[in-house]
């Protein structure tokens, strides 16, 4: 078949099969079968409101797994580990600056998401130009934003979310969603059109995908890769203001019950942490799944060594959807 | 009875059918060619048998017996040794570990046995001896070696299966003349042992050289089987290309040598880096330079380095009369060079990623792209993709989806897309058919009268006589010699190379 | 005379933490009115068990005095608190107690402390209602005991029952999604009995979803709970863990460091070598005093209290 | 010593590099050296017998941990699960010997019970990454949430005490010599005689290129879930150790050391793609993150800043270790 001649009937059987191996549908589909479970296991749980308040705490997750899956996206087993560390400062720093104020609000932002970014810099210097392992640069860093955390709460009182922070993530704001899940959506949207409509986008996948011939063919790969790096460490800090908002005063670690869950949220929604292929629609799937099934688990009344076992074992069966790797035999 | 007979092998990968109906009957004894343009399953074909690959209809017979091939370790049991088109080495382990990595020889059956490793290894080493080349020794990290010692390694690692039944798959496609003749030797050995090998190889004269009987495949299908000694080139290709008209490699080359008119392009004064010194020459517009000589003389480290993608200590470049520095790849790029490498795995293949995005970087930043719309894409990739008659379903299927010689000319798409100023090829042609070369180096030919300087390296002899306006042959990272005109024979090629080794 | 003493802390994740060990830094500097000269090395990191051992070893190095820790486990350190009494160290530990009995426990009893804020929830219920509790990290001692605590009281009353108990790691936030997801579970629960940083979180949940008329809830010390307490009149309690108690430990040590010996011997709690310190409650009565002693102090803040000098001499004889 | 190391080294290099080549962890070798010196001349007495026989005691369980954590790292796996397999080891064990009534065939029953525990943990943590082709470091986070969850309704909460008979054991003397020192002499032998097997090549080899291993004919699937198998044996081994100094049982005692495994790995030099590393690197990158703890301290950090000056110390120290291997090992 040349190129002239396209395969009508070979591409439509291809795309029926795709559809159906789309993670996002996989992730839909079993975020819709957990929804059922847990109202039979707990009547009210898939009630619309319930729902609603699920969507913004997988928001303030997916938020974060954003810039993880951008990280993930880029391959050279890229992984932020700093993002609980992140989300955390930005937490505390915009708390001070806001001080329960409206008017700290757009510096609380421009102060964390520089925060932010300045971390994701140096992730991202540090996994270029040094060439330490994203895992361990970004283990090392967050063992340092601990650290920070601790000599920054010395240093500044920790002050309030402002009351329209902490009514954009809670309460109403447009058609009965509060204003996180539109800045949610905002955000899948930028994301949708970053991947794939932007020469960025498909670096990315480039450089995940084989970083040497990207590099050959003239994408800036270590450029890329700090980008991907500042990045992530943007959306942990828009996370970490969210929190604020959401939680209405900062404290100590609160980022880091994101760290892992991050990341299993991007494999939920169909990335693989070899990186190359996926998106974020997924992941914004994933997000919810997973917050979904966490807060089924909370709801079963067993006792916290049978919730565990549950979880984790769930988690292993959910990701037989899928992790499975490639087959060594062709 | 034959000692190993495929029949009816077919394996397809989603919608690709990769095999058709794979058949072959191969004797004791022989040297068994499989030929086929690329794409045409002969890689298929040989995985199923070595059970790297599953097949999904069909039986593979040993001395007429059917067996079920469940892998690798399966094909081992049965006496079958494989080497990959694509390698199957251990980049950080030693070659003598490499040699004997299936098997490695243990005492109690638990400890490695170093002794008896580094024994295996000399013993695989030994007929090679003289060809080795430099920094080649039993325990040498794999990672350190060039391609070319990579290929001899996995040679010997499938020569110490020891396995009646070896299958080599595009075994020479980066080794010299003389490394080929080693293996050659070797081969004809085995031969006498009764040993059935298949082999396979694009270069119709090794071909001819080594083989016994060939079989001929065309889209998946095996065509037919002939003894080489009542065939010759003409009937090989005919066989291949089917219903087509055959197409000879013909050289395009000007036999004058008079095609320096153009400017001069690219002027390169004393460059020196890793792996070469001292080097100077000048491309004109319109003219092929060819690079010729053994391998790893320095050929493909002047590329890379006048693309950037490695370093260069001293001298001067100067493209179109003014000074060339870039020292990266984007750099080069964006001043109008253009390198296509042979090693599409590691320079070129973007994995996993659409067709379409295979081709378009270069395209994104020689007009400086910041968004993507597929449709524009489509249109600016079209013309580069049927200039090369490359075979896909559809843009957006995955380029793994296509064999190797396809993949390739998607890899060359996307340096032609926007046609450069200079165009580096450092052995472009690896793994490409002989019907497809032949158009490609048409579409050199034609890109080059439009005014593109061109330098080709080739590690095919013939392929740089045919078609280089001029070769400089290099040795020890120099050149030894400039031939021009009618100077560009065989014997002058190889007698600089190796006078000067 | 003059001692140096050791602190050790293995969790730097809150703030409570950090004050205790400014509080115990500001008790040791107070001793040098009294000519006491009290030299304090810390070491405050977050470390696992292991990590906290070398603490304790390095101290050992050193040849400090004694040492206070706010221990990683409660039976962990047996072998080298052995090793430091071989030494001739004094070890106290504090906020959480320890099995050696080469150390002392100076801190409040924690199941007494769950004890007081499960009964004000039951008698503010009226002993009748319907209760969810939100836990800390399941396995951890501290924890352990508090769930001990409330067990044993709300079993005291017939009319009140547990219906749910969940873990959420003494996480702010996590104790907001929990006591969200419980809320959606239980509408019509009565009383949430929760610790520490999680029960501002709880608390949340109950203002978003409109039940702080209809729920009463345990509550905690930091200072911008207690302002978000008293503006919304909320029907809290609260037992109070002092991060002070490291500064009364202190305190302690230097009286035995200087030889005297307690009134009572430490023969407390379950391995009988704890010396309890009273526990302060805050509820509806006298959250307004609690507020006005906070004013001016950070939102991260805790109410304190701690044995002053004298009040620790009192211990002794 | 150098058959510790699984990196032979090349024919064709002198001098530096040559040695580099052979010992991967020379560069944290340096580093731990300048520590120990360090360390001593701050505090003079951390480089006493008692006190450095304190640090082996102290830090064997991560030593062991770090070692198990190499195995897998040798396939280019990873393990999150092996704090909580200690975790799991350390209260099963602590069962067992109340159980058994504490005597000293009880304790050694127990311990053989409990490297069996930990074998079966890696066999399973094998099949699910290995053989279900799970990627590692969500599969593994999955399981360690399981195995946490054993652990947790085994012991509900740590505190039960070990057999005086074990610890006092573990943390006494033999002929005037301290035990951990035995111990630490047999763990150094076991480890010389594990580097020479058959399986640490086929583990290195898996890890180099997987596919090209399978079409080599090596059995992947197995090799790699035999390196879990082995890896679950030492964080079994390094649960015994931390049972030894801590003398009791904690559910919960390992969860914080996944982490330093890996940096400790990454300390020592070995790849976290797989294919070239040794266990004598991890031991000393073990070493490393425990004298760069105490290290800060002794210096006189203020308590506010220890953990940051300890996240960047541990940030520097990974740093110069792979500049300077890779300036070597050009
Ligand atoms: N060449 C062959 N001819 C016929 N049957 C085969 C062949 N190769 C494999 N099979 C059969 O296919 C089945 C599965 O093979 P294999 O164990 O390789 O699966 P796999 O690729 O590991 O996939 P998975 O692990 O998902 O099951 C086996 O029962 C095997 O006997
Ligand atoms: N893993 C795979 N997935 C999808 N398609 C494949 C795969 N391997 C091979 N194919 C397809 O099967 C066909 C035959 O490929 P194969 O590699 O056997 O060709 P070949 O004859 O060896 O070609 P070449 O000479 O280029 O090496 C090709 O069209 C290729 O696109
Ligand atoms: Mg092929
Ligand atoms: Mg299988």
């Amino acid at each position: 078949m040349s190129a002239a001649e396209p395969g009508i009937g070979r591409t439509a059987a291809l795309s029926a099969e795709r559809l159906v191996r789309q993670p996002i549908i996989v992730a839909l589909a079993l975020i819709a079968a957990l929804l059922v479970a847990g109202e039979l296991l707990s009547p009210g749980f898939a009630s619309g409101e319930q729902i609603l308040r699920l969507l913004i705490v997988a928001a303030l997750l997916g938020i974060v797994a954003a810039g993880q899956n951008l990280v993930i996206l880029g391959g050279r087993e890229g992984i932020d580990l700093s993002v609980g560390g992140v989300v955390s400062l930005s937490a505390i720093v915009a708390g001070n600056i806001m001080n329960g104020a409206d008017a700290g609000i757009v510096p609380a932002i421009l102060a964390c998401v520089a925060i932010g970014g300045l971390f994701g810099l140096i992730n991202g210097v540090g996994v270029t130009l040094l060439r330490i392992p994203p895992l361990v640069m970004t283990l090392g860093m967050l063992g340092v934003l601990q650290g920070l955390l601790v000599v920054v709460r010395q240093g500044i009182p920790s002050g309030n979310a402002a009351p329209a922070l902490s009514g954009f993530v809670t309460q109403p704001f447009l058609l009965g969603l509060p204003g996180i899940i539109w800045l949610w959506i905002g955000i899948g949207a930028f994301m949708a059109f970053l991947l794939r409509r932007t020469v960025f986008g498909h670096r990315i996948y480039a450089i995940g995908s084989n970083e040497h011939a990207a590099a050959m063919a003239g994408v800036p790969v270590r450029l890329m890769r700090v980008s991907l790096f500042i990045l992530s460490g943007m959306f942990a800090a828009i996370a970490g203001i969210c929190l604020l908002g959401y939680s209405g005063q900062s404290f100590a670690n609160v980022g880091e019950q994101y760290m892992l869950p991050s990341i299993i949220a991007v494999v939920f929604g169909g990335t693989p942490l070899s990186g190359g292929k996926g998106g974020y629609t997924g992941t914004m799937a994933g997000a919810v799944l997973l917050v979904i099934l966490q807060s089924i688990l909370t709801t079963i009344n067993i006792d916290e060594a049978g919730r565990q076992i549950v979880f984790g074992a769930t988690l292993l069966v959910l990701m037989l959807f899928y992790g499975r790797g490639r087959a060594m035999r062709g | 009875m034959a000692k190993l007979q495929v029949r009816g092998a077919r394996k397809a990968y989603g919608a690709t059918i990769a095999l058709k109906r794979g058949d072959m009957v191969l004797e004791s004894g022989e040297v068994h060619v499989l030929i086929g343009s690329n794409g045409s399953g002969k890689s298929t074909l040989c995985k199923i048998i070595s059970g790297s690959v599953r097949p999904d209809a069909g039986e593979v017979i040993i001395d007429g017996r059917p067996v079920t091939v469940t892998g690798p370790q399966m094909a081992r049991e049965l006496g079958i040794g494989i080497f990959y088109q694509e390698l199957s080495l251990a980049a950080h382990r030693t070659v003598a570990e490499n040699i004997s990595l299936a098997r490695l020889p243990a005492n109690a059956g638990v400890f490695v046995d170093h002794a008896a490793v580094g024994a295996t290894a000399e013993r695989y080493m030994a007929p090679f001896a003289d060809v080795l080349g430099d920094g080649f020794a039993a325990d040498t990290p794999v990672v350190k070696l060039r391609a070319d010692q990579r290929q001899l390694v996995e040679i010997m690692k499938t020569l110490a299966t020891e396995a009646p039944v070896l299958i080599f798959d595009e075994p020479t496609s980066a080794l010299d003349s003389a490394q080929v003749e080693r293996f050659f030797d070797v081969l004809r050995k085995l031969r006498g042992e009764g040993r059935s090998i298949i082999f396979i190889s694009h270069r119709m004269d090794e071909i001819f050289a080594i083989g016994d009987r060939v079989t001929i495949m065309r889209d998946g299908e095996t065509v037919t089987t002939m003894a080489l000694s009542d065939a010759d080139h003409d009937m090989v290709i005919r066989a291949m290309v089917g219903g087509q008209e055959a197409l000879i490699a013909t050289g395009n080359a000007d036999d004058e040598g008079t095609r320096r008119t153009g400017k001069t392009i690219l002027s390169v004064q004393n460059i020196s880096g890793p792996g070469f010194s001292e080097i100077s020459f000048s491309v004109a517009a319109g003219e092929i330079v060819g690079f010729g000589g053994l391998h790893g003389q320095g050929q493909s480290s002047v590329l890379r380095a006048l693309f950037g993608a490695s370093r260069r200590q001293a001298g001067t470049i100067t493209l179109n009369g003014t000074p060339y520095t870039a020292t990266a790849p984007r750099a080069a790029i964006r001043q109008g060079m253009a390198y296509i490498s042979g090693d599409r795995g590691h320079d070129g293949v973007i994995t996993d990623r659409p067709i379409l995005e295979n081709v378009t970087p270069v395209h994104f930043l020689r007009n400086r792209l910041t968004f993507a719309f597929p449709g524009r894409l489509r249109a600016a990739v079209l013309p580069a993709l049927q200039a090369l008659r490359t075979k896909y379903a559809t843009l957006s299927h995955p380029i793994s989806s296509l064999s190797g010689g396809n993949q390739q000319k998607i890899v060359i798409a996307r340096w032609l897309t926007d046609p450069p100023q200079v165009l580096l090829l450092d052995d472009p042609t690896k793994g490409i058919d002989l019907a497809t070369k032949t158009e490609l180096f048409a579409l050199i030919r034609e890109l080059a009268e439009k005014g593109m300087a061109i330098i080709l390296y080739s590690s095919e002899d013939s392929e740089l006589l045919t078609n280089a306006d001029r070769i400089l042959v290099f040795s020890g990272g120099a050149i030894a010699r400039e031939l021009t005109g009618a100077d560009r024979t065989r014997y002058n090629l190889y007698h600089a190379a190796y006078e000067a080794a | 005379d003059d001692f140096t003493i050791g602190l050790t802390n293995g969790w730097v994740g809150s703030e409570w933490r950090t004050q205790m060990i400014e509080e115990a830094q500001a008790a040791a500097a107070a001793w040098g009115e009294r000519g006491v000269d009290v030299e304090v090395v810390v070491q405050s990191s977050n470390v696992d068990v292991p990590g906290q051992i070398a603490h304790v070893r390095n101290f050992i190095s050193q040849g400090v005095d004694a040492i206070i820790i706010n221990p990683n486990s409660p039976t962990a350190f047996d072998p080298v608190f052995a090793q430091a009494a071989s030494a001739g160290i004094l070890v106290i530990s504090t906020d959480a107690e320890v099995s050696s009995q080469d150390a002392i426990y100076v801190g409040i009893d924690q199941k007494g402390w769950a004890e007081a804020s499960a009964r004000w929830l039951a008698e503010t219920l009226g002993g009748e209602g319907t209760v969810v509790a939100i836990n800390g990290v399941a396995g951890h001692p501290a924890n352990q005991m508090r769930v001990e605590g409330y067990t044993e009281v709300f079993g005291e009353y017939d009319g009140i029952e547990i219906v749910n108990e969940v873990n959420a790691n003494w996480d702010q936030a996590q104790g907001q999604q929990a006591m969200q997801n419980l809320l959606a579970t239980y509408p019509d629960i009565d009383g949430v009995w929760v610790q520490d940083g999680m029960a501002a979180g709880a608390w949340r949940s109950i203002m978003d979803a409109d039940r702080v008329d209809e729920i009463a809830a345990t509550g905690e010390i930091r200072k911008d709970f207690i302002d978000l307490w008293v503006e919304n009149d909320f029907t809290s309690g609260a037992s109070v863990n002092p991060p002070g108690v490291m500064a009364s430990a202190l305190n302690v040590a230097v009286f035995m460091l200087q030889g005297r010996e307690l009134k009572e011997p430490a023969d407390d709690g379950v391995y009988g070598n704890a010396l309890y310190l009273p526990i302060p409650f805050i509820d509806g009565n006298n959250v307004a005093e609690a507020a006005s002693a906070l004013d001016g102090q950070p939102g991260h803040y805790s109410y304190s209290s701690s044995l002053s000098i004298e009040e620790a001499e009192a211990l002794f004889q | 010593m150098s058959g510790l190391v699984a990196q032979p080294g090349a024919g064709a290099h002198t001098g530096i590099g040559r040695i580099f080549e052979r010992f991967p962890f020379l560069p944290a070798f340096v580093i731990l050296i300048a520590l120990l010196v360090l360390n001593g001349l701050f505090e003079p007495n951390s480089l006493s017998f008692g006190a450095l026989t304190g640090l082996v005691s102290t830090y064997l369980a991560l030593m062991l941990l770090a070692v198990a954590q190499t195995y897998v790292v040798y396939a280019a796996d990873i393990d999150l699960s092996v704090g909580a397999i200690l975790s799991l080891v350390n209260v099963s064990i602590i069962v067992l010997m109340q159980l058994m009534g504490g005597s000293a065939l009880s304790v050694l029953v127990a311990c053989f019970a409990g490297i069996g525990i930990g074998l079966a943990c890696g066999i399973f943590n094998g099949i699910i990454v290995a053989g279900l082709r799970l990627q590692p470091i969500v599969a593994t986070f999955a399981t360690s949430i399981i195995f946490t969850g054993i652990a947790l309704y085994i012991m509900p909460v740590s505190g039960i005490p070990a057999p005086s008979v074990y610890w006092r054991t573990y943390g006494g003397r033999l002929f005037d010599v301290p035990f951990v020192i035995y111990l630490a002499v047999a763990v150094a032998v076991i480890l010389y005689v594990i580097a020479r097997t058959r399986l640490i090549t086929q583990l290195l080899a898996v890890g180099d290129n997987q596919q090209s291993a399978y079409q080599s004919g090596l059995p992947v699937t197995m090799t790699r879930i035999r390196g879990y198998a082995l890896c679950g044996v030492f964080a079994a081994l390094a649960a015994l150790c931390i049972t030894g100094d801590t003398a009791s049982g904690d559910p919960l005692v390992g969860g914080a050391m996944t982490l330093n495994s890996v940096a400790a790995v990454v300390l020592g030099g070995t790849a976290l793609s797989g294919g070239v590393g040794s266990v004598a690197g991890s031991v000393i990158g073990a070493l490393i993150i425990g004298l760069v703890n105490s290290l800060v301290f002794f210096v006189g950090t203020p308590s506010e800043w220890q953990n940051l000056v300890q996240g960047l110390a541990i940030l520097v120290a990974l740093t110069v270790g792979i500049l300077v291997s890779r300036r070597a090992g050009q």
